[in-house]
């Protein structure tokens, strides 16, 4: 029994956690939001000279090759710093796709440009409000180009190629497309968290290329976002840890009435029970993280929904929390509350909500134990 | 058992309509409510409300349940109740007087000297003159007798020092009623004392305070150096709890929603235009559940409310209800639009319009309903308020009792 | 506006609770619940005499002609004393059915008997565990003969009669069933709460006769449920209130680390949460008395639901910190807490329960709105 | 990160099992665990629970984590949690003795003189006699430090007068593990003194306590001029808070559950015998959200405990996850059963067999997990130890601190 991360990987934590506190303070991510930008190109460079974008990648294609407990530990240190960096959209998604599916060609072209931080890619799968299935998808490949509109794309500004989840021939592929060429037409959307920027994408028999699957990349892309959903559920324990973390710290500052407002049962219970959601999102996130770097798909299946699941109610909760507890000052633009509130919200919605990962737990829990 | 009017406030309805139609458009769909407080206010609106107020003054529709000696004509709560209703169906500017008619005047009229109701209360009435609140502080919200700003005197004069904070309409009022404190050396409560602040005075420098919905509700107030003459001193020194109590109690009663049952139908008609799993959202039972469970506390609030008009038809004074509709209220419209943001799915990290097409931004209420939850009055305070003054258990323990101000640990 | 009772209707009430703090006590319950018996005779006897049973009887066939809300008084003040009697199951189930459908001879042979106590009746719907609609009815009627088994009926074991629902070639018909001929077999059924009995009736072509409804008697079961859940929501109420009162009670008498209990935020806060559940309970309650006072059928149908749902988490949720707050001596068989627990329990779950009325407020008022 | 045993671990639990194999039956599927304690004991049963740890104290299999010297192999707690594990896979008797080995037992360890532990440990650790803790009372729950129960000194015996409460175990106990006041005239902690008492003593009274569940699980244990020779005193006398502490901690840590997981799971097949609409529940959204979130929590739950177990393998003291783990569960397991007898529509008013035939008694479940809230700590006391000993937040004003026991307000 060792329900643990190891002593490497401890050291990795260590490692990431002292750059971030450097290189990004959550003034980083309030310039990422108040710019526009969206984006910290500098710790973009960073995180990529430090190996963390290559992480999981292998050797043999410019990366690290440090397995997915490297990527879950980093995903968990960007989370805390609420990083204006698109590590999910680039790394836990694009990069994994062709980690996955990637053909031996495809991935000596992509993966060491992803590694290094020279492109970024994205991930395109929504097209219509509410819907999440593949059953919605409507965006089709036909003869090598792709033609419809993807709603809702993480980064999908500034990234310089897409994975995009379409239909050829009523089955659903996954295809990579370049995303600078003139049949893609970019506009971005207002996004809750503008240090997270999204955009929808257009593409009009734009030109692509197939990324692995076979018969049906259904499978294929629940493995994705499976894994993806593990590494955003770190990424969510991060932010809610860091929330908490703060927030007690502004109860023990704090005075009214004589006292610590951190002294009121009030406040002390509302963060016990805060601090019990962080922790069993803790538990469940590790635990995807372990299945994830098994590899083991069956596990996989239950792990993800269960990281995310804890993910999305603990750092929704406490975000909630960290503004209430903070009072009038938490409601100001001047107060890094809303970060937190902001990314939280994002974070929930980006791959899914809590909802969609319950349904798809009670289906797969009740397929399994049938 | 029954939602009618009386008679007599069925006359009086009848009476105030008619004069609103003679003098105002009907408001439609989409019209901000008298209470919407717009993000940025110009000289326009200023212009306008007071040209409003104006109008109503010259009518006796202005502050009705004032005394007639001050211009009101002494109406009963439920008549002011009844005018509100109706002069919401109407389109109006923005009520920029809200604060003076409701929290300031009541005070100036428990606490003012006769020479102090005649100076203020007609001009406030009338719209001449625009009144903002100056109590909160940094460092004093739900303990606001911890407050700092302090005002030393000076012969006949007082001079105040300190910032205050969260005051609606202060860039462009004319008096601030600002609590403050003119002796560190006694205990909390018994070192206050209020003040009626000319907003034009040199030192007093209002600045806009960005929330996290991003628009400028609320301002800071910076008081540097300013000098009030005793005469604008409201009560008698020392007694600035007692007075600030007043307006404290006419704030609270003055929110009386609706509960959030227009959101709650808002969410309806959203759920019948998204779909999930290829069906409309209110189709689905998780989701239909969950909306029966909003429209539930919604419409309790609501009903609530119609207790406490029910004890104010009969000339009861309401009690700590208030509390509940804002507790419940808040936590339930935070609720609501997380809900609706999420039945976007993967949308739901979206902005504004960006979001949906519904005609009502989420998003933005999402955001704001974390204030909501703040102001006037946290969650916290609101439950300790029903704990002690409904349910009558034991006040809290207070370490900060009978202890000089300047004694008192402050972190 | 005048959303409040009469002056009547409060003298009823205070006239209701005094005689209730004299002969209902919290023992009656209890020995209500240890005997087995779960009813009180005597104060079934008392109610009769005092014509709360026929409270919204007319005049003409032996009632008091008082209308709708003096019964949800009566029913309200029944709840604080968790009345060990029939009143939901032929009071304001089987009385009602008759009021609203009987045919005029039915009338006059039924009513008196039930104003006076002389004989009770009962409902008897649900089959299947789980399902609670029309559709889930199996009982058939045949030539006058009802054949079919009722899971579960409130009071089935002592009722003279039950208004039943059945098919009636393939349409829903509500028919009367004498319950003490051969044809009708009766098992008791352990009920969570023993001060409330419920039993399982079965149909072997026993002799009935029809009540009302015309063509489909579906309209006229809704009207029919939606009232009796009116009445059934004043008596959570009451249930409710009065443990909020015994609760606060305690939480001011009983001393921990030098202080009442009362005085810990942990308690003040959690009581002033279920006070504000009961006071929206009670307002929810109070406008679905109105409707149904007022026999406005559009209204009721969303205000049943509305006190259903409100009555329901009140009720469940002071029941539950009842035994919390009261800590070990809460959980010991002595103290009162359970009775409330039980009673709590078993009403939410009579007339379905609050997920089902859930979803029949959101299917009127979707249908409404459309 | 692997869930695996180490080499050493794999190769215990190995020999463990093939002691178990060669001496209890494999348990079949729905016999009760050791921790599932019968709502009744008799004779028999106590006898089979003595025969049973005096087989494996014969084996060295009892108590394997105490000291050799009194019996045990002086085993790891990560070799005691698969010890447990593997007992668990057997038909074994209820397990009497464990507030004795692990409350009891350490507490003597800690404080016991040579004479005493030699006195009592081996005959705990044997199975020759069975001890019980009598700490609560009936005004002494979650401030158990305001305890009444009085010692007073006669010579060289106390005499101790007063009554205890949810007393496990005491009707078959042959020693008492006895917190109990010497001093109410000084500060409540100072005045406690433990001792250890003969439950066959004259003056000692066990009465069956009934609980909400119907049940008799505890006891009432009343105290009259009960004769404790000072030798049975367990530490100095005021230093009685001190020595029960050592049982508290022991206490906490021995409720390791499993979080909830097993009911999680009968509840999903209950959920596929159950039709709502026409169609098995689980095919209904919403109750399968509500299922997906009961086994996340319980899932949450089942993997922090994995997290102390790793951190018991290294030798680390496991920290306050526990308060965690009983906190999240009590609630869940509420819910649950409140759930699965909702889905039974109107039939979830009744109780036992009546309400399903699924095998699982959800009404007992319902009733009981209203227990599970309170014993061992209230979601209070919970909270608060997280609070103040994880974010170490304030700790709370304390009224009674300083001064005398009997000063201090009771109500």
């Amino acid at each position: 029994m060792n329900f643990d991360f190891s002593d490497d990987q401890k050291l990795l934590r260590q490692a990431v956690r002292r750059y971030l506190e450097a290189h990004a303070p959550l003034s980083l991510c309030r310039e990422a939001l108040e710019s526009g930008q969206g984006v910290s190109r500098a710790l973009w460079e960073g995180a990529a000279e430090l190996g963390w974008l290559g992480a999981a990648i292998p050797e043999a294609y410019g990366g690290g090759g440090f397995g997915r407990l490297a990527l879950a530990v980093i995903a968990e240190e960007l989370g805390r710093c609420l990083a204006p960096v698109p590590f999910s959209s680039s790394v836990c998604l694009a990069t994994e796709a062709l980690l996955l599916a990637g053909s031996g060609a495809q991935k000596e072209r992509y993966l060491p440009g992803l590694a290094q931080g020279r492109c970024t890619g994205t991930f395109a799968f929504a097209e219509t409000p509410g819907q999440s299935g593949l059953d919605s998808v409507r965006a089709r490949v036909e003869d090598g180009r792709l033609t419809g509109r993807k709603r809702l794309v993480l980064d999908g500004g500034l990234a310089d190629f897409a994975v995009v989840v379409a239909l050829d021939s009523g089955r659903p592929v996954l295809v990579l497309a370049d995303l600078s060429g003139p049949a893609v037409q970019r506009r971005p959307l207002a996004s809750f968290d503008p240090s997270r920027p999204q955009a929808e994408l257009r593409f009009l028999e734009a030109p692509v290329e197939g990324l692995g699957g076979g018969d049906s990349a259904a499978p294929l892309i629940e493995r994705l976002l499976d894994g993806a959903a593990v590494l955003m559920a770190m990424e969510q324990l991060g932010g809610a840890a860091r929330a908490l973390e703060i927030t007690r710290d502004f109860a023990v500052q704090r005075h009214a009435f004589g006292r610590p407002i951190g002294g009121f049962q009030a406040i002390k219970h509302r963060l016990a029970d805060r601090w019990c959601d962080v922790e069993l999102a803790r538990s469940n996130a590790w635990y995807g993280a372990w299945a994830l770097a098994q590899g083991s798909v069956d596990e996989l299946r239950e792990a993800a929904c269960l990281a995310r699941i804890a993910g999305c109610d603990a750092f929704t909760g406490m975000s909630e929390d960290m503004v209430e507890i903070h009072g009038g000052i938490g409601f100001t633009w001047e107060a890094d509350c809303h970060l937190f509130y902001r990314r939280a919200r994002l974070l929930s919605a980006a791959l899914g909500n809590a909802a969609f990962w319950k349904r798809r737990l009670a289906d797969r829990m009740a397929r399994d134990a049938a | 058992m029954d939602f009618d009017d009386t008679r007599n406030q069925a006359a009086f309805r009848r009476s105030a309509r008619s004069w609103l139609e003679a003098h105002a458009e009907p408001r439609a769909p989409g019209d901000p409510g008298p209470g919407n407080m717009p993000e940025s206010v110009d000289a326009a609106d200023v212009a306008a409300a007071k040209a409003w107020q104006q109008k109503k003054a010259g009518a006796g529709w202005a502050c009705i349940g004032w005394p007639v000696e001050y211009g009101g004509r002494g109406a009963t709560p439920i008549e002011e109740v009844i005018w509100a209703e109706e002069e919401a169906r109407f389109r109006t500017p923005p009520d920029l007087m809200i604060d003076g008619h409701r929290t300031c005047a009541p005070t100036v009229m428990a606490h003012g000297s006769s020479e102090q109701k005649q100076r203020w209360l007609p001009a406030m009435l009338s719209g001449g003159e625009i009144w903002c609140q100056l109590y909160s502080e940094p460092s004093a919200g739900s303990d606001l007798a911890g407050l700092r700003t302090a005002a030393v005197r000076d012969g006949d004069t007082w001079v105040v020092n300190g910032q205050k904070v969260w005051t609606s309409h202060a860039q462009y009022s004319d008096w601030g009623l600002l609590l403050a404190r003119h002796d560190p050396g006694v205990p909390k409560h018994a070192g206050l004392t209020c003040f009626v602040v000319d907003m034009h005075a040199p030192g007093v420098d209002v600045r806009p305070l960005r929330q996290i919905t991003g628009g400028h509700g609320f301002n800071e107030v910076f008081l540097d150096n300013v000098r009030v003459p005793d005469d604008c001193r409201l009560g008698g020194v020392g007694e600035g709890w007692r007075v600030a109590i007043t307006s404290l109690m006419n704030e609270r009663s003055a929110s009386l929603g609706d509960g959030g049952v227009d959101q709650v139908r808002d969410l309806l008609r959203f759920m019948k235009t998204v779909a999930l799993e290829n069906r409309p959202a209110i189709e689905d039972p998780a989701l239909r559940e969950r909306w029966a469970d909003f429209h539930a506390r919604a419409r309790g609030v609501e009903l609530t409310g119609k207790r406490t008009l029910t004890a104010l038809s009969r000339g009861e004074t309401p009690g700590p209800e208030m509390s509940l509709m804002k507790l419940v209220s808040g936590r339930l419209l935070q609720e609501v639009a997380h809900f609706a943001m999420d039945l976007t799915g993967a949308s739901g990290g979206l902005a504004g319009d960006a979001l949906t097409s519904s005609g009502v931004d989420w998003a933005a209420q999402y955001l704001g309903a974390a204030g909501l939850r703040i102001a006037g009055g946290t969650d916290e305070v609101l439950r300790n308020i029903i704990a002690e003054r409904v349910l009558d258990l034991p006040r809290e323990v207070r370490a900060d009792k009978d202890i000089a101000f300047k004694d008192i640990p402050a972190g």
